[in-house]
C-alpha cells in the first residue's frame, strides 16, 4: 500500500539523495554550493552534517575537471551526483559529458562503465537572462551513450533520481526550478522508476499534448481550458526524454491524430522536434496527421518582464495552439489564462 | 600620470551612492533580475579605472555595476536597463548581470565566471593589430581564477604580449565558500609569474594604491611591455547576490569585515577633499541618480514586438 | 558568364580564405597548425607565408579560451576564422560559443555583433572512433544566434565561407574531411552565398530526399540506383542548416508526398528530427506523408572497419529505406551499392 | 625500493619492439587507424611503471602503448585492438587511441587532449574513499599542461591531496609546434609548486633516475602526503601520427634529435645487462610479440550485430 504523504519536488529530490547515501556509502554529491547555507535551493539541505564533507563536497569552479573527476570517481566505483545550479554551465562540462561519460563504456569494450549523475537546473524564474535559463536537454538526448530525464513531479523526481543513482551509466537529470515548490504524493519508502512508458496524465481523444518538464503543469492547464471549448486533450509527460518512449506517445497519437509538443527549450532539434518526427515517421504514412511544437521563442531569453512573457511559451501558447491544430484557426477571442502562479508570485534576488 | 583624487573620489560614490539607491528600490519589486552589488568592492573598479582614457575597455561579470560606471557607462542607461525597460543600455535584453555601454568602453558582461578572460585578451589581440595603443582591462573574481579560462587566457596573452591589465577582485568568496575551501594554496601572483607576466597585490584595499598601480601597468601596455596582473583584495559588504546582507547566514562573520569597514574609501577619500569641493560633488552625483531613476521610472518596457530583433547582426 | 575550372573542396576553401584575406586585412585564420606543415589537411597552405603569423596564428592547445579570445578579437573589430581538424575539439568551446558568441548581440541590445567563423571538420575516414568522427552540427543549429552552414559541393563551400566571413554574426561552418577531395567548378573570382533556397540537385516527382553534408553524394548515387528500379527522387542540399530552407524542402513534399532526410550524424533531435518536423508541421494535416531518417547508428563511432561499416550511414542505406518509404517494403534483393570510393580507397595514418 | 634494471629493460625493449613491429606492419594496411608511437619516449612509462603495483591504474592518452605496456597490459589484446578484431583489448571499438586494460590497471585513453588528468585525479579520489593505498599516474604530454582543465585538476588535486603522480612528458611537441611557440615561459614545474604540490623534473630522459624519482613520489602518495609532479623531457622520433620518419617535414631538424639517439635508453640499458640474460629477455620478447601478431591476425573481426552492444552498461 501507498502511504499517502505530499511532498515539495525540492523536498523530494533532497529525500532521494539522502535515502541513496544511506543505503550505498559509494554515492557522494559534490558541486559548486551543495554545503552551503543555500544548499542548491534546499535540495541538499543537511546532507553534509549527515554524511560528512567527502560525500557532500563543495568544489573549487571548475567545471570540465570536476566533471572529469566525478567520470574518475565513477570509474574507480563511487556513484557521484554531480550538481549544477544552472543548466548553462554544462556547457563548460560538454567535453566529458559528451566525449568521455558518454563514450567510455563503448569505447573500453564494456570493460568501464560510467555510473554518473548530473543533475542541472533550468534556471528560469525571473530576469535570468540568456546566461541563467537555458534548457538544453536535447543536446543531450542528441548524444548515445547518455540517458535524460526530466521529470515534472516530486514522485518522478524522487523515483527517477533514485533509479539514476543506481543505473551504471551517465545521467542527466534535468530539473526545472519553477517545479521545485509543486507538491504531491510521494512515497516515503523506496520509489524507482527508470525509462519505459510515459506518464499519461489526462485522457481524451482529440490531442495529444505532450509536456516536457514544467510544461507539463501547463499543458494541464491548457487541456483544462480546451476541455471547457470541447477539446479533449490526452496529456502525456514522457518523464525520461532518453530512451523516448515512443511506442506510449505514437500510441496516443495514432488514436488522436493530432500531436502538440510543449518543450521549456527552444525547438530547432529540440525533443520537440524528435517526438514530432518520432511520431510522423510511424505513423505519417497511414493518415494525416496535424502536428505542431511550442516552445521558448528563437530568440536568446531577455530579461525585461516586457519580453519574458512573450519569450516563454505558456498555457496561453499552448492551448492557442493546441485549438489551432484541432480547429484549424486560432481561438477568436483568445484564451484567459494566466501567468502562472509560481511565475507571477516569484521574488528574488536569484 | 598623478592621481586625481576628486575623479577618483566622484567613481567612489558614485558607486556607492547608486548600489544603495538598489538597495532602496529593490523591494518595490520594479528590478525584477538577480543584482550582484560591489558595495564594499568600490575601490577596485574605481582606483583601475582611474588610468583608463575614454577609448579603453574594461570587461567584467555579473557582479560589474561598479566597472560600468568607473568606466563612465551611461548612469540613467543603467538604472532603466535594471528597470527591464526599452531605454535601458541593453534594451531590457541583459539586466543586472550583462550590463553594457560601448561608447564608454564598456564591453557586455557575461553570467559564466572566467567567460570574460578570454574575449578581454582577445579584445587587447585586436586593439593591437588595429594599430591603437588603447588597452583592455579585464575585471574578475577570486573563484574565476579556479576556472581553466584563466590559465588559458594568461598563457595566451603573454605568449602574444597583448596590451591586458588583468585585475582579481579577491574578496574571499564564490558565493559563500572561502577561497580557502577552494583553492590549495593562495599564491597567484606568484604563479601568474610563472607565465611571465608582471604580478602585484594591493591587500589592503588602498584606492590610491591601486590607482597608482594600475597606472603604472596600463603605461607598460601601452608601450607594449606585455600584459599585467594585478591582485586586489576586497570584502562584499552584502549578500552575494541581492540587496540585503547576510551575517546571519553563518558562513562568515560580521568580525571579518569590521577592518574593511573601518577602511572604507568612500569615507577615508571623502574626508581626503575640501568640505565644500566634496559637498557639491556629492550633489552633484545625488542629483544624477535622482535623474536616473527618475529616467528610469518615466521609460516604456519594451513592445512585445521587439522580442525578436538583435538575435543577429 | 561564369568561367569553368574545377576545384576540389579544400582548394575552394584555401582560394576563399585568401581572397577574403587579401580583400580585407581584419580577416585573420587561427587554429591548431593553421601555419604548419600539414596546413589543416591543405586548406591553410600557403597562407601564413602570404599573410604573415599574427593573420594565420598557430594558438595554445587552449580551446576555450581561444574562442573566447575569438569572440573579443571579433567585438575589436577582426573578423577571426577560427578552425578546428575535428569538430569534437568544439565541446571544449561550447561556453563561449554557446553562452557567449550566440548571446552577446543579443544581450547588449544590439551593441556588439561577433562576425566569427569556427571552420569545424568531421574526421570520417578509417578509425577514427568515437572522439574523432562526430557531426554534432545540430547542438548549434539548436542555439539561436548562430548560423550554420555544411557545404558539400566545392562551389558551395567558397560561396558560404566568403558569406560567413563577411556576414556579421557567429557563423558554424561545418565540414566533412571526405568531401575535401571531391571537385567540381568553382570560379576564380568573388562567389558568395548565405541562407536562401537550398538547392535542387535532381528532379524527381515519387521522393523528397534530403542530403546533409558528405550524404550528398551518397543520396546522388542512391538516386541514380533509384531510379534504376523506377523510383525517382528529388534530391536537396539544404547547404545552411540555420537558419534552414523550409518553404523550399517543404515545397518538394508537398510534390512527392514522402521525405528521406540523410545526415551524417546521429538522428535523435538531429538535423534529420528538424527537418521531418519541419515538413510534417507544414503538410501532415493536409495528406498523408511517408517520411524517414538514416544517419549514424545510435552507438559511438567504433574503429574497426567490421563495425564503421554498418555504423555510418551509406548510399545502400538510403536506397534501401528511400525504397522502403515509396514501395512499403525493402528491396528485395538489397542495392548493389559499394563503399564510395574517398572511403575505400582511404590510407592514414591519420 | 630498488630498481630492477631487468624489469626496467624489459619494458623498455617490450615497448620499443612492439612499436617497431607496428611499424612494419602499416604499410600492409591491416591497422586501419592512426597511430601515435612512443619510439623514442619509452623510458617515461618504463621508469614511471617500475614504481608501480598491479592495483595501481594508470590514465594516458592517444599516445598510449607505451603506458599500456609498461603497465602491464595484455600484449595479445592490444595487437588484436589495432587489426580491429573481436579479441581486441577493447572489441574493435576503441583502437590504438583507446587502449584500455581494466584488469591491469590501464584506464581507458582518451584522443581528447588533456581530458584524462580529470579523471585521473577523479579515480584518485575515489581510491582514497575506498580505502585503499593504491595510487594513480596520469600521462600526459607538453601540450597538455596548455589545456585548461589541466590548472583546474592540480588545484583540485592539491586541495584534497589526492594520491595522484601527474607526469608531463614533455617532447617539446604538439603535432608539429614547438613548444616556445605555445607557451609563453617554460616554468611548469615553478608553477605547480604554487598550487603547493611538490615537483620535480628530469632532463635527460635517464630511465634510472625516472625510476627513482616515481618511487619518491609514490611512496609519498601511498603515505597521503599529496599529489606530485613530475616533467620528464623526452623526444619523439617518429612522426606525430603514423610509422614514418618525418625529419623533411621541416618544423625540426634531425640534429635536434640526434642527443636522444645517442642517449637512447634501450640501447644504455640493454648494455648493463649481462649479454646472456639480455639476450634471454628479449628472446622471450620476441616471441610474446610473434605470437601476439598471429593472434590478431588469426582472430574473428566483430560481427555486425555487436555494433549495439556496450553503448549502455
Ligand atoms: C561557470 C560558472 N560556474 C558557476 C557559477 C555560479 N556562480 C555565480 S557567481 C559565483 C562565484 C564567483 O566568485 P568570484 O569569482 O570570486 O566572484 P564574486 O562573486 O566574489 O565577485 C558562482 C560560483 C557561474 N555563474 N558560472
Ligand atoms: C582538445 C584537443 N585539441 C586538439 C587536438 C589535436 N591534437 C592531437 S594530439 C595534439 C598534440 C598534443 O601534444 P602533447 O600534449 O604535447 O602530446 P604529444 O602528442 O606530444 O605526445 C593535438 C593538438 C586534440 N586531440 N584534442
Ligand atoms: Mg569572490
Ligand atoms: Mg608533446
Amino acid at each position: 500500500m501507498i502511504e499517502e504523504r505530499s511532498l515539495s519536488q525540492i523536498d523530494a529530490i533532497r529525500e532521494a539523495l539522502s535515502q541513496e547515501m544511506e543505503r550505498d556509502d559509494r554515492v557522494l554529491v559534490l558541486g559548486l554550493g551543495v554545503d552551503d547555507p543555500k544548499a542548491i535551493l534546499g535540495s541538499t539541505r543537511g546532507l553534509a552534517e549527515r554524511f560528512g564533507s567527502e560525500r557532500v563536497m563543495d568544489t573549487p569552479l571548475s567545471e570540465d575537471c570536476m566533471t572529469g573527476a566525478c567520470i574518475g570517481m565513477a570509474m574507480a566505483g563511487l556513484r557521484p551526483v554531480h550538481i549544477h545550479i544552472r543548466v548553462d554551465f554544462l556547457m563548460l562540462a560538454m567535453n566529458q559529458i559528451v566525449n568521455v561519460a558518454a563514450k567510455s563504456m563503448y569505447m573500453s569494450g564494456g570493460q568501464q562503465p560510467v555510473p554518473l549523475v548530473v543533475r542541472a537546473i533550468i534556471g528560469r524564474s525571473w530576469g535570468q537572462g540568456a546566461q541563467h535559463s537555458q534548457a538544453l536537454h536535447s543536446m543531450f538526448m542528441h548524444v548515445p551513450g547518455l540517458k535524460v530525464v526530466a521529470p515534472s513531479t516530486p514522485l518522478d523526481a524522487k523515483a527517477a533520481l533514485t533509479y539514476a543513482i543506481r543505473d551504471d551509466n551517465p545521467i542527466i537529470f534535468i530539473e526545472h526550478r519553477m517545479l521545485h515548490g509543486f507538491t504531491g504524493a510521494v512515497p516515503s519508502g523506496e520509489v524507482l522508476r527508470g525509462p519505459g512508458s510515459c506518464r499519461v496524465l489526462r485522457r481524451g481523444g482529440d490531442l495529444t499534448l505532450v509536456g516536457i518538464s514544467y510544461m507539463v503543469p501547463e499543458c494541464l492547464r491548457a487541456a483544462e481550458w480546451l476541455s471547457t471549448v470541447g477539446i479533449e486533450c490526452e496529456v502525456l509527460d514522457p518523464v525520461w526524454l532518453s530512451p523516448l518512449d515512443v511506442e506510449g506517445i505514437n500510441a496516443s497519437v495514432a488514436k488522436t491524430g493530432r500531436l502538440l509538443v510543449a518543450d521549456n527549450a527552444w525547438l530547432e532539434c529540440g525533443a520537440s522536434a524528435e517526438i514530432v518526427a518520432g511520431a510522423c515517421e510511424a505513423l505519417g504514412s497511414t493518415r494525416r496527421l496535424a502536428v505542431g511544437r511550442v516552445g521558448f521563442a528563437a530568440t536568446p531569453c531577455p530579461t525585461t518582464p516586457a519580453l519574458e512573457a512573450v519569450f516563454y511559451a505558456s498555457a496561453a501558447s499552448i492551448a492557442s495552439e493546441a485549438f489551432r491544430l484541432v480547429k484549424g484557426e486560432l481561438p477568436e477571442r483568445g484564451c484567459d489564462l494566466d501567468m502562472p502562479r509560481e511565475v507571477r508570485e516569484f521574488r528574488g534576488p536569484f | 600620470m598623478t592621481t586625481d583624487i576628486r575623479q577618483v573620489y566622484r567613481r567612489l560614490y558614485l558607486i556607492r551612492r547608486v548600489e544603495e539607491t538598489i538597495v532602496d528600490i529593490y523591494p518595490t519589486d520594479k528590478v525584477k533580475s538577480p543584482v550582484h552589488l560591489s558595495l564594499g568592492q568600490e575601490a577596485v573598479a574605481a582606483g583601475v579605472c582611474s588610468a583608463l582614457r575614454p577609448e579603453d575597455v574594461v570587461f567584467g561579470s555579473y557582479r560589474g555595476h561598479a566597472s560600468y560606471l568607473a568606466k563612465g557607462g551611461n548612469l540613467n542607461a543603467m538604472m532603466a536597463e535594471l528597470f527591464g525597460k526599452a531605454t535601458g543600455c541593453t534594451k531590457g535584453r541583459g539586466g543586472s548581470m550583462h550590463l553594457a555601454d560601448a561608447r564608454a568602453g564598456v564591453m557586455p558582461t557575461s553570467a559564466i565566471v572566467g567567460s570574460t578572460i578570454a574575449n578581454a585578451a582577445g579584445y587587447a589581440f585586436g586593439l593591437r593589430r588595429l594599430g591603437t595603443d588603447a588597452v583592455v582591462v579585464s575585471f574578475f573574481g577570486d573563484g574565476a581564477t579556479e576556472e581553466g579560462v584563466f590559465s588559458e587566457a594568461l598563457n595566451f596573452a603573454a605568449l602574444k604580449r597583448l596590451p591586458v591589465l588583468f585585475v582579481c577582485e579577491n574578496n574571499s568568496y564564490a558565493i559563500h565558500t572561502h577561497v580557502s575551501r577552494r583553492q590549495s594554496a593562495q599564491r597567484l601572483v606568484e604563479r601568474v609569474r610563472t607565465y611571465g607576466i608582471a604580478a602585484s597585490r594591493v591587500a589592503d584595499a588602498d584606492v590610491l594604491r591601486i590607482a597608482t598601480e594600475a597606472q603604472e601597468c596600463v603605461q607598460a601596455l601601452r608601450e607594449g611591455r606585455g600584459p599585467r596582473f594585478l591582485e586586489c583584495a576586497t570584502y562584499r559588504l552584502r549578500e552575494h547576490v541581492g540587496p540585503g546582507e547576510d551575517w546571519d547566514l553563518g558562513y562568515r562573520s560580521r568580525d571579518e569585515a569590521l577592518p574593511w569597514i573601518q577602511s572604507d574609501q568612500v569615507t577615508r577619500l571623502g574626508e581626503m577633499l575640501e568640505p565644500r569641493e566634496r559637498a557639491a560633488l556629492e550633489a552633484a552625483v545625488e542629483g544624477e541618480i535622482t535623474a536616473a531613476v527618475a529616467f528610469a521610472e518615466e521609460s516604456p518596457f519594451p513592445a512585445a514586438s521587439d522580442l525578436q530583433n538583435d538575435v543577429f547582426a
